[in-house]
């Protein structure tokens, strides 16, 4: 996982897999960005080819914690897995999805 | 080849050895007559795989007890098996409830998954003290 | 986390087993403390396992010959070993020569790049019908 | 593995691993070029990660053969894993062996 910030908005470029090893790591990076008032936040998975339940519940949770912060939560370039998975859970009515970290930027 | 391919493996409960086991199922799929070529169906399988083992380590075990996950995959030519047994609580899969696709939750999706990608999910509690579960799925014909 | 972690795997004897074996042990190796950025001790170690499993299905069980082959990792903070046990033929690893480097061949390479990469290579016959073969490498400490 | 044809010498890059399950196939593809007097080969293998013993063994067998049949036999684009092998085998004093396809061409 490997945070930048560009203009204000915090992009996360998460690794390989979300799952079980790693959701608490980004719950815990949302929390310390909300902390300091970063309430805007890109999720980078465009080199994530794996995500799992617990994956998706980090997403909404940050999701939530964001909004709560009046921020907002961008997630940018999921894989094929992904997108099939945020449909199957209808998440993708609930996030904002976007092809690449450019387009979400935009 | 000969069919069944079996493969046995016993661990800890413990959340480390997911992503090995991960790996490890992943390339078996890979490799399975009819899969090869079916990455969504191995997307799913690999998380339905995923999702039974994270449960029984966090939930039939939980942070204080310990014990055995012992796996039985199975590959055929025209299915395949997770068998996962182990010592910790009991549960029953069928009270699980839907997820409440309106109001998106911070869990509860895992056990909705694996119903949704395997064909068949069958529980038992054996001798009032083994957990079994067996996920099996039917390999679809491939779309040419 | 807590060490030793062991996992224990049973597979026919079958090369077919070979890929999703490395791709576990491998996935397991990278997870080791002080193994995770030590790449060319992970790709030692694989090799070894790879070796020693591929010579169990040829040339231990061979062609007609069929039989398990039940393996078992263990890592610790200090050491990884691979246990593998077989019902194939009697066979005295001490007695393989060294390669001739001269005259270089299609094969005979496997038994000396195990030893090469392992500390430790022990094998006994038990009970007149299963071999064991033990492999241990101690974890080098990382340049850093 | 595949296999192209650039002015007379054959090109052979295997895949991700040079291992047991793919020995044999080198071995043969090696056989076919040999009976129909292709006897100019490179071995690319810049996507291969792994080599085993039996991949050593094939590569042996392969330039055997090709110089039995006057021709030869260059190695392109080992990784860190097939280069330390090569050396530890003393290989590396057999095998030539270029840093890519393009110098092997030259
Ligand atoms: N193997 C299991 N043993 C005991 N309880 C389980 C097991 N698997 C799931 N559960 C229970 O079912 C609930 C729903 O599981 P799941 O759908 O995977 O969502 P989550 O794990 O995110 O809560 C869990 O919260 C837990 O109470
Ligand atoms: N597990 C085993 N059981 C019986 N014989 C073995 C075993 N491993 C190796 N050997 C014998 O030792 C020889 C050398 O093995 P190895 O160095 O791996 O080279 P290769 O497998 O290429 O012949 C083999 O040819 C075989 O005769």
């Amino acid at each position: 996982m490997q945070i930048v910030e560009v203009n204000g908005v915090h992009i996360i470029a998460m690794s390989e897999r979300l799952d079980v090893p790693v959701a608490p790591v980004l719950r815990e990076a949302i929390k310390n960005l909300v902390e300091q008032n970063y309430t805007r936040v890109i999720i980078d998975l465009s080199k994530t080819k794996f995500i799992d339940s617990s994956g998706c519940g980090a997403l909404v949770a940050s999701l939530r914690s964001l909004i709560r912060s009046k921020g907002d939560m961008k997630i940018a370039g999921p894989s094929p897995q992904a997108k099939s998975l945020f449909e199957l859970t209808r998440l993708h009515r609930v996030f904002e999805i976007y092809g690449n970290v450019d387009q979400a930027l935009a | 080849m000969n069919y069944p391919k079996i493969v046995k493996i016993e661990t800890q409960a413990d959340q480390h050895f997911l992503r090995p086991l991960n790996s490890l199922v992943r390339a078996l799929l890979l490799l399975a007559p009819g899969l090869g070529k079916q990455t969504a169906v191995v997307n799913d399988l690999e998380l339905a795989f995923n999702e039974a083992y994270a449960n029984i380590v966090e939930h039939a075990y939980g942070a204080t007890n310990k014990g055995p996950i012992i796996i039985e995959i199975t590959l055929s030519e025209e299915a395949v098996e997770f068998k996962f047994e182990d010592f910790g609580k009991e549960f029953d899969y069928s009270l699980v409830p839907e997820p409440n696709f309106e109001r998106p939750a911070n869990g509860g999706l895992g056990v909705w998954l694996i119903r949704r990608f395997m064909d068949e999910c069958v529980y038992s509690r054996e001798n009032g003290k083994k957990n079994v579960l067996r996920l099996i799925k039917k390999i679809p014909a491939a779309d040419l």
